[in-house]
C-alpha cells in the first residue's frame, strides 16, 4: 500500500513533464491528459484514504522510503513520503479540488493557444504541492515548498505579454523567497539542534531541546508560513497574484498553496507547543492578517482582489487557530478544508462571471447578473453563505469552532483574540455581501470594453459549471459532515493532538454572538449596496477606504523602503565597484604607467646623454674602489 | 721632479678628453677626443713601464696604438657612411631612440 | 606498469589541440569536428577514470610518478582523490558542450574567405585549456601544478582577446579595444596572483625540500616537518592569494566581469565553469592540506570575504544592464558560497562546496550558453534591447528560465543541494555568517527573475519579433545540461559518494570535526 | 749612459723637469683646444700637436720605439686620416657650440671634474716613490727588448691584433664602399625619366649672378630676385655651403643703378652698406 504514495506524486509529475516537453503535437489532447492524471492522483488518494480508514487510529501512518537523497556524514536527507491523517486530508483536498479545477480550466482556457502549457504548469503545481504535504522531512518539504512557488510564479505570469502579470509573478516569487529564508534557517537550526530534520525524530525529541532554540525554530517557521500564506508582513504579493488566470487563483491562491503555511505550523505542532512565545507571535500574525485582509476586501472593486483579501483574512483565521496550540490545530485544518471548498467555488464563480463579461473584473461594471447566469449565481451564492458562516453551512461550523477556540485560550489573550475573530466575522459578512450585491443584484451597469464590444453575459459551458456545482455541494455539506460526531477532530487527533480549552463563556453564547455579527455585517452591506444604487465610478471614499484600496499602503511602504532603497544601494555599489575596487587596481596600473612614462624620458636617444651616465657610472665605480681601499 | 707628474698629466689629459666626448656634437671631434683619452692612457703605461723597470707597459701601449688604429679606421668609415646617409656628422642627429 | 590513464586524459586534448591547429585553412569544419571528437574521447576517458576510481580506496588513486627535474626534487606526479575526480569529470563533460556551442563563433565574417585560420585556433585553444585544467586537477606535485596553473593563462588570454561577440553597441573597433582591455586585465590579475604563489612555492621548497604534495602533507601530519607559525602563515597567504584571484574572491574579482562580458559565451563558460574551479579546488587541496594551522588561523577573515562576495556579487548582479556581466557577478556570488563552504571546515560545508563546483559549472553553462544564443540572435548584450522573447522563441525562453532557476538554486535542481549543504555546514559552526549568507537566496531570485522578466516577458519588441527559436545544435547543447541539472538535483548521491571520503580526509588534515547537535551534546 | 742612470733615479734631471713643465703645458693647451675649437680642422691640428708632445715624453721615459711609432703612425697616419675625413665632411663647416640637450653641459663638466679629482686623489694616494727606471730593460736596446717580449710572451696577442687590423681594414672598405646594385642609367634613360616625371625638362639653370659672382657656390637669381637652390651643385647644398647673395646682389644692383644716377646728376642717396663688400670678397 505504501508504494502507492509515490504514484500519487508521479502521476501529475509525469503529466507536467509530458505536457511541457511534448511540444505542439500535444496541443489537441494535452488538457485532457492533464485532467486525467490529476483525477488519477485523486483516485489513488481515495484508495490510500480507504486503506488508512481500515487501520486503527494509532497506526494510520504509511511511510515510503524511495532513495537516499543527500548523504553527507550526519546530514541525511531522504526522498521519503509519509502519509498520515493530516497529509491524506491535504492530499484529498489538493487532488480533489485540483481535478475539478483542471476540468474547469478545460472550458475556461479553451481559447488560449497556450492551453497545453497551462495544464503542464497545473500538473507541476499538483506534484509540488503533493510533495510538500507528503514529505517525510523538512528538506523534502522545502522542495515542495519552492516547487509550488515556482508553479505559482509560472501561473501568475502565465499571460506574460502583460507586464503587470510578469511583475506580479516576480513579486510573488520574491516575497516567497523571503519566507524561504525562514524555512532554510529553521532547517539549519533543526540540524544543529537535533542532528536531523526528519519529521519523526525532530518532533519526538522536540521536548529535549531548550525553549530558546525551539522558539527560534518556531519563529523561523512562522516567517516561512507568512511568506507562503500571505500573512502580514509578507502578504503583499497575494493581491497582485490575481493577475493569473482565475482557475489559478482558485486552486493556488485560495484553496491549496496559500494554506501551506498553516500545514507547516500544524505539522510542526510539537515545536510550537514547546515555544509559547512563538505561539503568541503566531496568533498575533493571524489576528492582524485577519483584520487586514478583511478591511482590504471591503474596499476593492476588483472582484478577484476582493476575494483575495478575503482569502488572506480566512487564512488569518487558520493561522490564529494554529497559534492557539492543541485547542486550535484541528479547527485550523478543518477551516482550511471547508475554505478550500467555498473559496475555490467563489473564485470559479468569479471566473465564470468574467468569462461571460469579456474578462471584466470591476464589480461596479457588473450588476443584475443573476438572471443571465443562474448556475453561477446559485453556486456563488452557496459559497457566499458558507463563507459568512450562515448556519449549518460549512463556514458556520469551522469558523465557529475557531472563535470558540480563541475564547477558550483563556485570560486576556482569549478575550482579545475572541473579539478579533468576532469582528472579523462581521466584516466578512459585510464584504462578501457587498460582492454578492454588486455582482448579481441591482441594475445592470455593463459597459463596452476597450475594443468596443458590448458584453453578452451568458452561462459558462458544462466543463465549467460542473466543478462549480460540485464545490458548492462541498461548501454546503462539508462542515456538517465533519462536525457530525466530531469526526474531524477524532481523525486528526493522533497527529496534532487535541485538547478542549476552558471557554469563559458558553458555546451557545458564542454562536449567538457570531450570528449577531453576521446579521450586522450583512445588514450594513445591504443598507449601503442593496438599497441604494451602486455608482459605476468609485466614490472618493473615506481615508480608510482609500488606504484599503491601496492595500493599507503596505505596497507603498515596500516600494519606498525596499525597492527604492535597494535601487539606490545597487546603483551606488555598481559605482563603488567601478571606481573604488576597480579604481584601486586601475590606479595602480596607471601609477606604474605614469612612472615608466617619466622614466622613459631619461632614455632620450642622445648618445651623449648615455655617455654622461656611463662616465658618471665609471666615476662612481672609481670612487667606490678608492673608498674600499681607504676602508 | 718626481716622474709621478707624468701620471698627473695623463690623468688631466684623460679627463679633458672624456669631457670633450661628452660636450662635442661633431662625430669627428668626438673621435679625436677618444684618441686623446687613449693617448693619455698610453702615457700612463709608459710611465708605469719606467716605474717597474720592465717593458710590459710599453707593450700594452703598443697594442693600444694598434687597436686604436683599427678603431679609427672602422670609426671613420662609419662616420663617412653616416654622413653619406644623413648629410650630417652630428651625433645628436643619430637619435632614433629618442621619444 | 599499468596504462597511464591520467596522463592519457590530459594528453589526449593536448594532442587534439595540436592536431586541430594543424588543420588546413580551407578545412574549417574538419577542425570543428576534430575538436568535438577529441573532447568526446576525453569525456570517455574521464568516464573510465570515474569507473576505475574506488571511493573507498586509497586517498590518491591511479597514481603515476616519474622523476622530472632531479636537482630540485620536482616530479611528474599525478593522482586523483574524490574531489579531483569529480572536477575532472565536470571539465571533460563541459568541453564538448563548449565546443558545440561555439561551433560558429569563430567563423569568418565574409563567407568567401579561404585563408581564415582563427577557427582552427579557437578550437585548438579550447582543447589546450582543457588539457591544462585536467592536469591541474590531477597534479600532486606542487611545482607541476603551478606550471599548468599558470600556463592556462596563455590560451585563455588569446581566447578572451581574440574572439568576442560579433555585435557590440559601440562598433567593432570599440569591441576590439574593450576585448584587449579585458584580456590584459585577466592576464595581469592572474599573473600577479601566480607570481606571489611562485614565491610561496619556492618558499615551500626551501622549507620542505621537495614539491610532493603527498610527502609534505604526510610529513606535516606526522610531525616530522615542522614549520614556524609565521612561515606557515606567509606560505599559506601566498598560495591563497593566487587561488583567491582565480576563484575570484572579493575584492580581487573585477577581472571576471570584464573577461566574461567581452568573450563569447562558450569562452565565458570556460572561464567561470572550468578555469575558475581550479582556484577553489586548489584551496581545498593545497591550502588546507599543506597549511592546516594557517588555514584555521585565516578562516575568520576568509569567511567574511566570502560573505561579502556573496552579498556584494548578488547586489551588483541586480544592478547590471548587460546580460553577461550579470551572469559574471552572479558567479562571483556563487564562488563566495564555494569558498564559504570550504573554509567553514565542516563535512557538509566542504562536500557542499565540492558539489557546488560541479553544479555551478552545469548551471552557469546552461544559463550562459542560452544567453549566448540569445545574444547571437539579436546582436546585443544589453538587457534593455530585449523583451517578449518568450512569445517568439518559447523553447529558448524556457531553457533560459531553467538555467536561471538553477542559478537561484531552486530545490529540485542540482545547485540547491550544494547551496543548502554549504549553508548548513557554515551555520553549524558560524550561525551568524550562515544566516547572512542565506539572504543571498533572495538576491539570487531577484537578479535572475528581473533578468528573465525584462528579456523574456512583456510586449514583443520589434527587434526580436523575427527571432528564431533554438536550433537542433543548440538544443543538443542545452538539453543534456538541463537533464543533468535535474538528475543531480534529484539524485546527487553518486557525486557525494565520491566526494565524501576525500572530504573526510581533508577534515582530518585540518584537525577539525563536525560540531555535535545541541540535543546530543547536552545529553 | 747617463740618461739611463738618470731614468733610474727617484727624481728626474732638471732638464727633464724643464722639458716636462714646458711641453706638458703645451700638451694640455693642445688638448683643451682640441675640445674647444669650433672647426674640426683646428681640433685635429691641436690634437696632432699634443700627440707630438706625447711622443717626446715617450722618448724621455725610455720608450724610444713607441716615441717614434707615435709620430709615424699616430701623428703621421691616423691624424692624416682624420684630416681626410674632415675634408670629406667639409673643412669650413664650423660647429655651433650651443648646447641643445638640457643640462648636458653641466652634467658633463661635473662628471669630468669629479672624475679628475678622483684620479688625482688616487694617484696622490698611491705611494709612488720607487722608480726602477728602464735602464736595465733597455740594456740590449729598446726595440730588441720589445721584440723579444712581443714574439714570445705576447705572441698570441700580437697575432690577434694583426687579425684585428686586417678585419678593420676590410670592415672600413665594406662600410664605405657602395655596391652598385643596378646598371647605371644611360643619358637617354635619364632624359626619358625626366620627361616622365614632368619636371626640369631643360637642363638645370646655371649658377652665378652677373659676371662678378660666377662662383659655383652662388645661386642664380630668379626674376624676382630670390635665389634658386637648383642652380647650385647638390654636393654644396648638402654641405650647407651655398652662399646666399640675393640680398647682397640686389643691393649691388641698386648701388650700380644709383651710381649711374649720380653720374647723370640725379638725387643723392646714402652710400651702400659697407659690410656688403667684405662679405662679397670672402
Amino acid at each position: 500500500m505504501e508504494n502507492l504514495i509515490a504514484l500519487l506524486v508521479a502521476a501529475p509529475l509525469l503529466g507536467a513533464a509530458v505536457l511541457l516537453v511534448g511540444g505542439r503535437r500535444l496541443d489537441r489532447a494535452g488538457h485532457w491528459l492533464g485532467t486525467l492524471l490529476a483525477a488519477a492522483s485523486f483516485v489513488i488518494g481515495l484508495v490510500l484514504f480507504a486503506s488508512l480508514l481500515g487501520k486503527d487510529a494509532e497506526h494510520r501512518t504509511l511511510v515510503q522510503h524511495l532513495w537516499t537523497w543527500v548523504p553527507v556524514e550526519s546530514f541525511r536527507a531522504d526522498v521519503a513520503f509519509r502519509l498520515d491523517q493530516l497529509s491524506v486530508t491535504f492530499v484529498l483536498l489538493i487532488t480533489g479540488v485540483g481535478t475539478l479545477i483542471h476540468l474547469y480550466s478545460v472550458g475556461y482556457m479553451a481559447h488560449d493557444e497556450r492551453r497545453r502549457r497551462f495544464f503542464g504548469y497545473l500538473n507541476l503545481f499538483l506534484a509540488a504541492m503533493l510533495i510538500l504535504v507528503l514529505a517525510d522531512n523538512y528538506l523534502l518539504l522545502y522542495v515542495g515548498w519552492e516547487g509550488v512557488g515556482l508553479a505559482s510564479y509560472l501561473l501568475i505570469g502565465f499571460w506574460q505579454h502583460k507586464p503587470s502579470a510578469a511583475t506580479a509573478a516576480k513579486k510573488a516569487f520574491l516575497v516567497n523567497r523571503v519566507g524561504d529564508i525562514g524555512l532554510s534557517i529553521a532547517i539549519m537550526l533543526m540540524f544543529t539542534t537535533f542532528g536531523t530534520f526528519a519529521f519523526g525524530p525532530v518532533l519526538t525529541s522536540a521536548g529535549d531541546a531548550s525553549e530558546g532554540r525551539l522558539t527560534a525554530i518556531a519563529l523561523m517557521l512562522l516567517l516561512a508560513a507568512c511568506g507562503k500564506s500571505a500573512q502580514v508582513p509578507l502578504q503583499s504579493w497575494l493581491g497582485d497574484a490575481m493577475e493569473g488566470p482565475t482557475p489559478v487563483s482558485a486552486l493556488i491562491h485560495a484553496a491549496t498553496m496559500v494554506t501551506a503555511g498553516v500545514y507547516l505550523i500544524v505539522r510542526s505542532a510539537a515545536i510550537f507547543n514547546g515555544a509559547p512565545d512563538a505561539q503568541v507571535a503566531v496568533t498575533v500574525v493571524g489576528a492582524v492578517t485577519l483584520l487586514f485582509g478583511a478591511i482590504v476586501g471591503c474596499a476593492k472593486d476588483d472582484i478577484k482582489k476582493a476575494l483575495a483579501g478575503s482569502t488572506m483574512s480566512q487564512i488569518g483565521y487558520m493561522v490564529l487557530a494554529a497559534g492557539l496550540g492543541p485547542i486550535g490545530y484541528v479547527f485550523a485544518i478543518m477551516h482550511l478544508v471547508t475554505h478550500g471548498f467555498f473559496k475555490a467555488g467563489l473564485f470559479l464563480g468569479a471566473g465564470s462571471v468574467m468569462h461571460g463579461m469579456n474578462d471584466e473584473v470591476d464589480m461596479r461594471k457588473f450588476g443584475g447578473l443573476r438572471k443571465y447566469m443562474p448556475v453561477t449565481f446559485v453556486t456563488f451564492g452557496l459559497g457566499y453563505l458558507a463563507i459568512i458562516g450562515f448556519p449549518f453551512l460549512s463556514g458556520f461550523y469551522s469558523k465557529d469552532a475557531i472563535i470558540e477556540a480563541a475564547f477558550a485560550k483563556g485570560g486576556t489573550q482569549g478575550w482579545i483574540l475572541g473579539s478579533v475573530t468576532l469582528l472579523g466575522a462581521a466584516i466578512t459578512a459585510f464584504y462578501m455581501t457587498r460582492v454578492m450585491l454588486m455582482t448579481f443584484f441591482g441594475e445592470r451597469r455593463w459597459q463596452p470594453d476597450a475594443d468596443g464590444h458590448d458584453p453578452h453575459p451568458h452561462e459558462s459551458p458544462t466543463t465549467m459549471t460542473i466543478p462549480m456545482i460540485v464545490l458548492a455541494i462541498g461548501s454546503v455539506g462539508a462542515g456538517f459532515f465533519f462536525h457530525l460526531g466530531d469526526r474531524f477532530v477524532h481523525w486528526l487527533e493522533p497527529v496534532t493532538g487535541h485538547s478542549e480549552g476552558d471557554s469563559p463563556v458558553g458555546v451557545s453564547v458564542i454562536t449567538a454572538a457570531t450570528l449577531v455579527c453576521l446579521v450586522v455585517g450583512v445588514g450594513i452591506a445591504w443598507a449601503m449596496y442593496g438599497r441604494r444604487a451602486v455608482p459605476a465610478v468609485a466614490p472618493r471614499g473615506s481615508l480608510l477606504t482609500r488606504a484599503a484600496r491601496r492595500d493599507l499602503l503596505q505596497d507603498d511602504f515596500n516600494h519606498v523602503v525596499l525597492v527604492r532603497g535597494g535601487e539606490h544601494l545597487t546603483r551606488s555599489l555598481v559605482y563603488v565597484d567601478h571606481t573604488l575596487v576597480d579604481g584601486v587596481v586601475n590606479g595602480t596600473a596607471a601609477g606604474f604607467g605614469g612612472m615608466s612614462g617619466r622614466l622613459r624620458r631619461v632614455q632620450n636617444g642622445f648618445v651623449r646623454s648615455y655617455a654622461v651616465s656611463m662616465f658618471g657610472g665609471a666615476a662612481l665605480l672609481v670612487a667606490a674602489t678608492l673608498l674600499m681601499r681607504a676602508v | 721632479m718626481n716622474p709621478v707628474n707624468y701620471l698627473y698629466l695623463s690623468a688631466l689629459l684623460f679627463t679633458i678628453g672624456a669631457t670633450g666626448v661628452l660636450l662635442r656634437r661633431n662625430a669627428i671631434v668626438v673621435f679625436m677626443c677618444v684618441e686623446l683619452m687613449l693617448n693619455a692612457c698610453n702615457l700612463a703605461f709608459v710611465v708605469f713601464s719606467r716605474m717597474h723597470g720592465n717593458l710590459d707597459g710599453q707593450i700594452i701601449a703598443f697594442f693600444t696604438m694598434v687597436v686604436a688604429a683599427a678603431e679609427v679606421v672602422v670609426g671613420l668609415a662609419i662616420i663617412v657612411s653616416l654622413f653619406r646617409a644623413r648629410h650630417s656628422a652630428s651625433v645628436d642627429d643619430a637619435s632614433l631612440m629618442k621619444l | 606498469m599499468s596504462f597511464p590513464l591520467l596522463t592519457a586524459t590530459a594528453a589526449l586534448p593536448a594532442l587534439g589541440a595540436v592536431a586541430t591547429a594543424a588543420v588546413p585553412a580551407s578545412r574549417r569544419s574538419a577542425a570543428k569536428w576534430l575538436a568535438l571528437l577529441v573532447s568526446l574521447a576525453t569525456l570517455a576517458l574521464a568516464v573510465v577514470v570515474l569507473v576505475r576510481f574506488d571511493p573507498d580506496g586509497a586517498r590518491y588513486q591511479l597514481t603515476e610518478s616519474h622523476a622530472w627535474i632531479k636537482n630540485f626534487g620536482v616530479r611528474y606526479e599525478l593522482g586523483v582523490d574524490g574531489i579531483g575526480v569529480a572536477l575532472l569529470a565536470l571539465t571533460a563533460l563541459l568541453i564538448p558542450f563548449v565546443v558545440l556551442a561555439g561551433w560558429n563563433d569563430a567563423d569568418p565574417l565574409e563567407t568567401g574567405s579561404r585563408r581564415w585560420r582563427p577557427t582552427q585556433g579557437f578550437f585548438a585553444l579550447i582543447l589546450a585549456v582543457e588539457a591544462m585544467v585536467i592536469i591541474s586537477f590531477e597534479a600532486t606535485d606542487v611545482f607541476l601544478f603551478y606550471i599548468f596553473f599558470e600556463a592556462m593563462l596563455i590560451p585563455m588570454y588569446f581566447l578572451i582577446g581574440g574572439f568576442g561577440d560579433r555585435a557590440h553597441e559601440h562598433g567593432e573597433e570599440a569591441a576590439a579595444t574593450q576585448r584587449s582591455y579585458a584580456a590584459v586585465k585577466f592576464l595581469l590579475y592572474n599573473l600577479v596572483g601566480g607570481l606571489i604563489m611562485l614565491a610561496a612555492v619556492i618558499g615551500l621548497y626551501a622549507v620542505a625540500g621537495n614539491f610532493s604534495l603527498t610527502e609534505i602533507a604526510a610529513a606535516r601530519a606526522n610531525g616530522s616537518l615542522h614549520m614556524a607559525t609565521s612561515t606557515e602563515r606567509w606560505l599559506f597567504l601566498g598560495f591563497f592569494f593566487a587561488f583567491a584571484v582565480k576563484a575570484p574572491l572579493w575584492p580581487l574579482h573585477t577581472w571576471l566581469p570584464n573577461a566574461m562580458q567581452e568573450s563569447t559565451a562558450p569562452v565565458a563558460v570556460l572561464i567561470t565553469a572550468v578555469v575558475d574551479k581550479v582556484g577553489t579546488f586548489a584551496m581545498l587541496r593545497f591550502c588546507l592540506q599543506l597549511f592546516p594551522e594557517a588555514s584555521r588561523w585565516a578562516t575568520p577573515v576568509i569567511l567574511v570575504l566570502a560573505l561579502i562576495s556573496i552579498v556584494y556579487g548578488a547586489l551588483l548582479a541586480v544592478g547590471q544592464r548587460d546580460i553577461k556581466r550579470l551572469v559574471a557577478y552572479a558567479s562571483i556570488s556563487h564562488f563566495g558560497f564555494i569558498i564559504l563552504g570550504i573554509f567553514a571546515m565542516t563535512s557538509q560545508g566542504q562536500s557542499g562546496a565540492t558539489l557546488y563546483m560541479v553544479n555551478h559549472g552545469l548551471s552557469t553553462a546552461a544559463l550562459m550558453l542560452v544567453a549566448g544564443f540569445l545574444i547571437t540572435r539579436r546582436g546585443s548584450r544589453l538587457i534593455a534591447d530585449y523583451g517578449g522573447v518568450q512569445k517568439v522563441a518559447p523553447v529558448l525562453a524556457g531553457t533560459f528560465l531553467i538555467g536561471g532557476l538553477a542559478t537561484l538554486s531552486l530545490p529540485g535542481l542540482a545547485p540547491f543541494v550544494s547551496e543548502f549543504l554549504v549553508l548548513v555546514g557554515t551555520f553549524a559552526r558560524y550561525p551568524v555568517i550562515g544566516i547572512i549568507a542565506t539572504f543571498g537566496i533572495v538576491l539570487a531570485a531577484l537578479y535572475t527573475l528581473v533578468l528573465y522578466q525584462r528579456t523574456m516577458t512583456g510586449p514583443v519588441k520589434p527587434a526580436v519579433a523575427s527571432m528564431p527559436d533554438l536550433k537542433a545544435r543548440e538544443l543538443l547543447v542545452v538539453g543534456p545540461l538541463i537533464v543533468l541539472l535535474i538528475l543531480l538535483g534529484v539524485y546527487p548521491k553518486p557525486v557525494t559518494d565520491i566526494v565524501n571520503p576525500a572530504v573526510k580526509q581533508t577534515m582530518s588534515d585540518v584537525h577539525r570535526t563536525d560540531p555535535k547537535p545541541a540535543v546530543e551534546a547536552s545529553k | 749612459m747617463s740618461a739611463t742612470a738618470q731614468l733610474a733615479a727617484y727624481t728626474t734631471s732638471t732638464g727633464e723637469a724643464f722639458q716636462f713643465w714646458v711641453l706638458g703645458t703645451v700638451a694640455v693647451i693642445g688638448a683643451l683646444c682640441t675640445v674647444l675649437m669650433r672647426k674640426a680642422v683646428h681640433s685635429a691640428l691641436c690634437l696632432a700637436g699634443t700627440m707630438i708632445v706625447l711622443a717626446v715624453f715617450y722618448l724621455a721615459n725610455g720608450a724610444y720605439f713607441l716615441g717614434v711609432v707615435q709620430i709615424v703612425v699616430y701623428t703621421g697616419a691616423i691624424m692624416m686620416l682624420f684630416l681626410f675625413v674632415v675634408m670629406l665632411v667639409g673643412v669650413t663647416a664650423a660647429d655651433s657650440l650651443k648646447e641643445t640637450i638640457q643640462g648636458q653641459r653641466w652634467l658633463a663638466l661635473l662628471c669630468g671634474l669629479g672624475f679628475g679629482v678622483l684620479l688625482f686623489a688616487g694617484i696622490g694616494n698611491a705611494s709612488l716613490t720607487q722608480f726602477a727606471g728602464t735602464g736595465r730593460a733597455n740594456a740590449n736596446g729598446n726595440v730588441q727588448g720589445l721584440a723579444a717580449l712581443i714574439f714570445t710572451k705576447y705572441v698570441f696577442a700580437f697575432e690577434i691584433t694583426g687579425a684585428l687590423l686586417i678585419t678593420a681594414a676590410v670592415g672600413a672598405m665594406v662600410l664605405t664602399h657602395r655596391e652598385r646594385t643596378e646598371r647605371a642609367k644611360t643619358q637617354r634613360e635619364l632624359a626619358e625619366q625626366r620627361v616622365r616625371e614632368g619636371k626640369h625638362l631643360p637642363p638645370l639653370p646655371a649658377p652665378g649672378v652677373y659676371a662678378r659672382h660666377n662662383a659655383v657656390d652662388i645661386p642664380g637669381l630668379l626674376p624676382d630676385g630670390t635665389p634658386s637652390e637648383l642652380t647650385v651643385s647638390r654636393t654644396l647644398r648638402e654641405r650647407g655651403q651655398v652662399r646666399d647673395v640675393s640680398a647682397e646682389a640686389l643691393g649691388d644692383l641698386k648701388a650700380l643703378e644709383q651710381r649711374a644716377e649720380e653720374r647723370l646728376d640725379r638725387t643723392r642717396i646714402e652710400p651702400p652698406h659697407p659690410r656688403r663688400t667684405e662679405e662679397a670678397s670672402k
